[in-house]
């Protein structure tokens, strides 16, 4: 874990330092992830640039939503480097990294039972301006409207995802961290999820998005990262995608 | 006797009005090995929780062996010959590998109250459970703690404790997980070994392993059976392949 | 005995004072189960930091003449504040351990705090004096009730209302729901749980208190004021179930009652109905009249 | 001759429990102002040293202490002795190791009956004293119809006990009476009660601050000034706690007040200035029998159990706190009691002005009469 | 080897230290060790053990006193009353788990502290008093402080050695794999309340064993025995010794009565807050008592013991 050493130090050159990657946004490297003593993440190396759209592929297991916890400071323990704007992760408190802009929508979509809709909506403290407002959210998602005083868990397993995703767009974050949203919905609303990504990605939302559902992944993403026991064992542009479409179904063990 | 060793009907859970098993009827056949996949939250762990009793059905019963076993305490499906694994290594941490295995052969002497009894009177299990241990080869761990153990051969040892009951049906959740390659493939060697005589019921995410292992293999969505059959005719089912892989073929 | 031909007059008067003692024993209950929600720890120095309250409203009125009313706010300020150090100089390393230890911990405390208090103040302790204000009493019809008692209801009922409003109807409530549900995404959201963590404490800590000088004209204050009723106070939130706030403060109400009526139609019992009670909700619901079960 | 040439005193009270402030530290400090006043006065030939130790309440604490101090440290004499647990269970080590047991704060009436023995001096008071000195006093007044408020367990009920036989002798009646659990913090219900029965006098059978608490509610309930309390046991300590209005009127029996005469008060304002607190009699009686104890030492020139008992049996008593006293046989100091009111906050004219001495009961009065004496040691 | 040292010691003891005080701490000893028990070895917190303790402590008194019995048959007597007010404890209590379970048996003890309040046999707030000792099986005379510590001595041996047999028995395999993992305990088939039982059963029934010796050593038994502080007492000493260690428990207790005796005199009011105070300094800093850490030390420097 000796590579540890480098991000930090481009970070005490101060601004200028990371001018030198561009409008780079988050770049992880060899992160190492613990849960207890099982080891589960072994050196994961990605970067998102500002306003991309990346995906996390790989089969149930392979580490994807580990990825994401890390980011956000959700694991037992956790080594290598997370920089996110000029600023280290790695030991930060999770309510510091979600105060720096970043979004997290959890796999089991964590909506709270004891709060209504409206009441789990408001929830995340804004961290920035430029966040939706619950008017146009409720917009984007009228269902949301209509269910916004009956307890968060009463809702459909969409509607809980739409919400969770919802949350995190109020609270103005500019990274989101998407974890398998489109899981157990109905096609109608998968397709639904499909255009507020775009939406979102006009709107200048950077997004890491976990995803079995290839098809669904595909068409959105700027760049796949493919995932196997802890590390990365692919990265496809957008552009090399129909060249290496068997590998990848190989890997995924389709 | 009938072919089926465990036979559910239309086994439900609710949790507070939100169904995590809803009407299932799972059918595990004599010796064969039978895996149960799905995406997460399909309600896997929650089956096996209410086939061994850690949770109570809402609706539904549960036969083994052609008995009614819905209303059984936890411990007594164990002694009825169904134990199970657990998701997450489910292993005594302060005893070693060879006290892990041994506690499991001991109930059957039935001294299990005997507080004025020597530990002595335990060691005739000493040579058994060196054996279950060599199986899963671990016989060089038998003086280790289990926490000081690695991940992979800590879920060896819980199979070798699952061995040491002797069961007619093994419940074995996610035994794979969370295993590097070489693990993964001394784990599933080691249950088609031990499979051969019993009948194995596994949840599982590595589809190869199940491809490797399994002769029959359900498939649940959102608590509900989606597809059930053979390796081959499950993974080009097109429910399937939507609903779990997420492609469609 | 002649007391089972009571006259209903002389019962109303009895739920009355029963009704009093559940006061303290919802505010007190509420208490212990805003930490245990959050914290997950048995607040055992509960009790102790309910003898703080009445004692920092004595030693105010004694050395700085500060009134009654002044002290009601002072005192949950003070014992919130050392609420505030003895969460974030120890409970906070406990969190990762067994929650016993958190229980061992406060009774440790709790010690601690008894025997300073025996130490400067003996045992006898000092009698707080009524305000002005609620001195004297109104004649009921079926009791002569104190303006105070009159008050400790009302004060009770009012701070376990605001309580409840705050943790069911508010956002900040909804944050502590949130956070009591699952700390991590919580925290992930955004929100300093730790700092929501110390707070909570210090506002359990601070009921307490706030109990304390609520009693303090009431009873004696000494220093064991508090470590006998805390015994009942246990009771009367493992009978509750410590799932719900309301069901804190409906328990403790309820309980006040059950035992006022004990005190007339049994009064050698009254000191252990709750107990009985408590066993008899145990064997027919383990966890507790409002819990959730697990 | 007296062994060793020194006379060991061991103070063995509550420092830090219930009873700290009725004995306690004052009663080392009685102690060791008896040992000075005495050694200045007398002028032994023998040293006199002192113990002390905190029994917590806790009897197996205070008697494996006891045991220690006479097997060990050679100690004459284990005093003070406050709460009846602890004083029965010394009192049978000081029997078995044949030392003397000086009890002053310890109220219950077994220490002079079923639980005699030929080395225990219970010297300042007991329950039967207290109880019958109010009742008696309160009833002939025309407190005629009582009620009581009982502590529940054996102390109080024998406090009631005792308080009714009075009563009833002296043509009162007892209209009800309430056990209270113990300890209790609320007596809102049972005032209640109290005041529904009719009677003109609620006897207080308990102690500490259960007896603080009703007093202070009762007077919050409006139960006084129409109906009066009578404290069964009730120290000097108590109404200073309480302060003067919740308890005026109130009456009591007491075997010492500091202001009685100008020997009490010359002797209580030596000990204020060391105490910052008048002298309950707990604290007044622990000197007088400390002091009475030295001198049979001397008078014998022994100290040796027997002996001193012997002489301190015979020998009269009569101090500042004891006048006509004198130890019987069962070991009880008989000496006049003193029936008191508390004062009205009006007519209390400076600090620690609390009581008006209203009757002195005679020492052949106060006391259990040894005929109804239950002590194997009374020859009848 | 290091048995047969802590023997001759114990054997020696009487010559070199004060007997009752040494007596007094082989019951408390007694007490925390069974206690520990529950607590080391089944992972259950009782905060209620003082109604074993004071409980057994009266009925022992008073089965030798009221009943005349000899002190061997009141001990018995005592320690089978213990045995099943555990039983009915534990039935309640493990119902529940953690935290509840805590509070339950502190609940259940203050019952058992104001029945022995209350009811007549006890004497109330003055004790039950003038206990005899009595002759030991009809022969031996007890009142003599010497045969009283040995008959102490001997009782705590056969104590410990019982408790040290439990938890190295078959039983004690069973309790431990509960500890460490209850669920998988039960996938075993073991019946896991009942295992639990047994084990607050045990360790109520020794617990009142010792609360009768003590009532026997010291002649008395009073309220203090079933108050809730005895209760904290027990933890603590077991904390100070190292909870789930065999021995801890017996350290702990020694230094608890030698602080209880030794600041009896010397400090005074300031008990209460020592006692606290060590209470916080043992969570917060030396979760594994003396023994526990002196053991952890001693693995450190040899890893295969
Ligand atoms: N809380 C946890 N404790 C222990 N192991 C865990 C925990 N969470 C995940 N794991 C393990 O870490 C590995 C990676 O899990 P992760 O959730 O990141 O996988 P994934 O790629 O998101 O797959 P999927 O979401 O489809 O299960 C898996 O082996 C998983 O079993
Ligand atoms: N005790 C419970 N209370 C409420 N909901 C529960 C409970 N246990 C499980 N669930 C829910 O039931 C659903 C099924 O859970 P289960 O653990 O059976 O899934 P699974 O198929 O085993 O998933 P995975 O592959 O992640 O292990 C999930 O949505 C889960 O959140
Ligand atoms: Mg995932
Ligand atoms: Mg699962």
């Amino acid at each position: 874990m000796s590579t540890v050493a480098t991000p930090r130090h481009a970070r005490s050159h101060g601004p200028a330092a990371h001018k030198a990657w561009g409008n780079e946004m988050l770049r992880v490297a060899d992160l190492h992830a613990f849960y207890g003593e099982s080891h589960v993440l072994h050196g994961i190396d990605l970067h998102v640039d500002e306003g991309e759209l990346i995906t996390l592929l790989g089969r149930n297991g392979s580490g994807r939503s580990t990825t994401l916890k890390a980011v956000m400071g959700l694991v037992g323990r956790r080594s290598g480097s997370i920089m996110f704007n000029g600023n280290e992760l790695v030991g930060m408190a999770p309510h510091r990294v979600a105060r720096l802009a970043v979004g997290y929508c959890p796999e089991e979509r964590g909506i709270f039972a004891g709060l209504t809709t409206e009441e789990n909506l408001r929830l995340p403290p804004i961290v920035r301006s430029g966040g939706l407002t619950v008017q146009e959210i409720y917009e984007i998602f009228p269902n949301l409207y209509e269910r916004r005083h009956s307890p968060g868990t009463r809702l459909s397993g969409g509607e809980q995802q739409m919400l969770a995703m919802a949350r995190i767009l109020r609270s103005g974050a500019r990274l989101l961290l998407l974890d398998e949203i489109t899981e157990g919905l109905a096609p109608v609303i998968v397709k639904k999820l499909g255009e507020v990504i775009r939406l979102l990605k006009s709107r200048g939302f950077t997004i890491v998005l976990v995803e079995q559902n290839f098809r669904f992944a595909a068409p959105l993403a700027d760049r796949h990262y493919v995932l196997e026991h802890g590390r990365v064992v692919m990265t496809i542009d957008q552009a090399e995608l129909a060249s290496k479409t068997d590998e990848l179904h190989a890997l995924l063990g389709v | 006797m009938s072919d089926y060793l465990l036979e559910t009907r239309g086994l439900t859970k609710e949790f507070k009005g939100f169904a995590a098993v809803q009407n299932v009827d799972l059918k595990i056949q004599r010796g064969t090995i039978h895996a149960l996949i799905g995406p997460n939250g399909a309600g896997k762990t929650t089956v096996f929780n209410l086939l061994t009793k850690f949770l109570q059905p809402t609706r539904g019963t549960i036969f083994y062996d052609g008995v009614d076993i819905t209303r059984d305490e936890p411990a007594q499906i164990a002694r009825r010959g169904v134990v199970r694994s657990f998701q997450i290594s489910a292993t005594f941490g302060h005893m070693t590998a060879l006290e892990n295995v041994r506690v499991a052969l001991q109930r059957r002497l039935g001294t299990s109250y005997h507080f004025w009894r020597a530990e002595r009177s335990l060691r005739v299990l000493d040579d058994q459970a060196m054996d279950l241990l060599e199986q899963v080869d671990l016989g060089s761990f038998a003086r280790t703690l289990a926490v000081e153990m690695p991940y992979g051969r800590k879920r060896a040892l819980e199979i070798a404790t699952t061995l040491a009951l002797d069961p007619a049906l093994m419940l074995l959740d996610e035994p794979t997980q969370g295993m590097g390659h070489e693990d993964v493939d001394r784990v599933a060697e080691l249950i088609k070994r031990v499979a051969a005589k019993r009948t194995v019921a596994m949840v599982e995410h590595n589809l190869s392993v199940v491809e490797k292992l399994c002769d029959r293999i359900t498939v649940l969505q959102r608590g509900e059976i989606l597809a059930e059959g053979t390796y081959a005719e499950v993974s080009n089912d097109p429910r399937v392949l939507e609903a779990y892989v997420g492609v469609e073929a | 005995m002649p007391l089972f031909d009571i006259p209903i007059q002389v019962l109303m008067g009895q739920l009355m004072l029963g009704l009093i003692n559940g006061s303290f024993y919802a505010v007190l209950s509420l208490g212990l189960a805003i930490i245990f929600g959050l914290l997950n720890i048995i607040n055992f120095a509960h009790g102790a930091q309910y003898m703080l309250g009445a004692f920092v409203a004595l030693l105010a009125f004694n050395r700085l003449g500060m009134n009654y009313w002044v002290a009601l706010i002072v005192a949950p300020l003070v014992v919130g504040a050392l609420g505030v150090v003895i969460e974030r100089t120890m409970l906070r390393r406990l969190y990762q351990l067994d929650h016993l230890y958190g229980l061992l911990l406060t009774f440790g405390l709790s010690l601690i705090l008894e025997g300073l208090f025996k130490n400067y103040f003996g045992v006898s302790g000092e009698s707080y004096p009524v305000p002005e204000q609620l001195a004297g009493g109104v004649n009921l019809g079926f009791m002569f009730l104190p303006i105070y008692r009159g008050w400790v209801i009302v004060a009770s009922l009012v701070v376990c209302l605001a309580a409840w409003y705050v943790i069911e109807r508010t956002s900040l409530g909804a944050t502590l729901r949130a956070a009591t549900q699952r700390p991590d995404l919580v925290q992930a959201l955004g929100i300093n749980v730790p700092v929501l963590v110390t707070a909570t404490y210090a506002a359990g800590t601070a009921l307490a208190a706030f109990a304390g000088v609520l009693a303090a004209p009431v009873v004696q204050v000494n220093p064991v004021m508090g470590s006998n009723l805390i015994i009942v106070v246990f009771a009367v939130v493992v009978i509750g179930g410590m799932g719900s706030i309301a069901g804190a403060i409906l328990t403790g109400l309820g309980l006040g009652l059950v035992e006022g009526l004990t005190k007339v139609v049994y009064p050698e019992a009254s000191a252990v109905v709750i107990f009985v009670i408590m066993i008899f909700v145990l064997l027919f619901r383990p966890a507790g009249l409002f819990g959730k079960q697990a | 001759a007296v062994s060793g040439g020194v006379v060991k005193i061991g103070v063995l009270t509550d420092l830090s429990g219930t009873y700290a402030d009725l004995a306690g530290s004052g009663a080392v400090l009685a102690t060791q102002m008896a040992i000075d006043d005495f050694i200045a006065k007398e002028k032994p030939s023998f040293k006199v040293e002192m113990l002390t130790a905190d029994h917590q309440n806790k009897a197996d604490i205070a008697s494996n202490k006891a045991r220690e101090w006479f097997e060990r440290e050679g100690v004459d004499t284990a005093t003070e002795l406050v709460t009846t647990s602890v004083a029965l269970g010394v009192m049978k080590v000081a029997k078995e190791k044949n030392r003397i047991a000086l009890i002053s704060g310890a109220a219950s009436t077994p220490i002079t009956n079923e639980q005699c023995n030929d080395v225990t001096v219970h010297y300042t008071y007991d329950t039967y004293a207290l109880a019958n000195g109010t009742a008696k006093a309160v009833t002939q007044q025309g407190g005629k119809k009582w009620f009581f408020l009982t502590a529940d367990y054996a102390f109080g009920q024998a406090l009631e006990k005792d308080s009714s036989a009075v009563i009833k002798a002296n043509g009162g009646q007892v209209v009800g009476s309430v056990r209270h659990p113990f300890p209790g913090s609320d007596f809102s219900s049972f005032l209640l009660q109290a005041q529904a029965s009719g009677a003109q006098i609620i006897g207080l059978a308990n102690a500490g601050a259960d007896t603080t608490n009703a007093i202070k509610q009762a007077a919050e309930f409006g139960v006084t000034p129409t109906q009066s309390l009578a404290g069964l046991l009730m120290f000097i300590t108590d109404v200073h706690a309480l302060g003067l209005k919740p308890t005026q009127s109130m009456y009591l029996t007491t075997g010492f007040y500091w202001d009685r005469n100008d020997e009490t008060r010359a002797w209580s304002k030596r000990f204020f200035e060391k105490q910052k607190k008048m002298p309950t009699m707990v604290q007044a009686g622990q000197y007088s029998s400390v002091y009475h104890y030295l001198s049979a030492v001397k008078a014998g020139d022994s100290d040796d159990a027997a002996t001193v008992m012997a002489n301190m049996k015979k020998l009269p008593i009569n101090d500042f706190f004891a006048k006509n006293g004198s130890i019987r046989d069962d070991g009880r100091m008989v000496h006049d009691m003193y029936l008191v009111q508390v004062k009205k906050p009006a007519d209390s004219k400076y600090a620690w002005d609390y009581y008006s001495v209203k009757a002195t009961i005679p020492a052949a009065d106060a006391f259990q009469p040894l005929s109804q004496s239950r002590c194997p040691l009374v020859k009848k | 080897m290091a048995w047969g040292i802590a023997l001759l010691l114990g054997l020696a003891a009487p010559w070199l230290i004060y007997p009752t005080f040494l007596m007094k701490v082989l019951c408390f000893a007694l007490f925390a060790c069974a206690f520990n028990l529950l607590l080391g070895y089944a992972g259950l917190l009782s905060f209620g053990h003082a109604a074993f303790f004071g409980g057994a402590a009266y009925i022992g008194a008073s089965l030798a006193k009221d009943h005349g019995l000899s002190p061997e048959l009141a001990i018995l007597g005592a320690t089978a009353f213990a045995a099943a007010l555990g039983a009915l404890f534990g039935w309640l209590a493990i119902r529940r788990s953690g935290i509840y379970l805590t509070m339950i048996t502190l609940a259940l003890a203050q019952l058992v502290f104001f029945l022995a309040l209350q009811m007549p046999f006890t004497g109330g707030e003055n004790g039950l008093q003038g206990v005899p000792r009595g002759r030991l099986f009809g022969l031996i005379d007890l009142n003599d402080n010497t045969a009283m510590y040995y008959f102490v001595f001997a009782v705590f041996v056969l104590g410990y050695w019982l408790i040290q047999r439990t938890v190295h028995s078959p039983y004690g395999q069973v309790l431990k794999a509960i500890r460490e993992n209850e669920p998988r305990a039960i996938s075993l088939g073991y019946d896991v309340n009942r295992h639990k039982l047994l084990a607050f059963v045990l360790s109520a029934g020794l617990s009142g064993t010792a609360g009768a010796l003590k009532a026997l050593v010291f002649q008395l038994a009073t309220l203090t025995d079933v108050h809730w502080h005895m209760s904290g007492q027990v933890v603590l000493m077991s904390l100070i010794g190292g909870v789930g260690t065999l021995f801890g428990p017996a350290v702990g207790a020694l230094v608890i009565v030698t602080l209880e005796n030794e600041l009896a005199d010397k400090v005074g009011s300031w008990v209460m807050v020592i006692m606290g105070a060590i209470f916080v300094a043992c969570v917060l800093a030396f979760r594994r008592g003396v023994v526990g850490e002196l053991l952890a030390l001693r693995g450190r420097r040899a890893p295969d013991e």
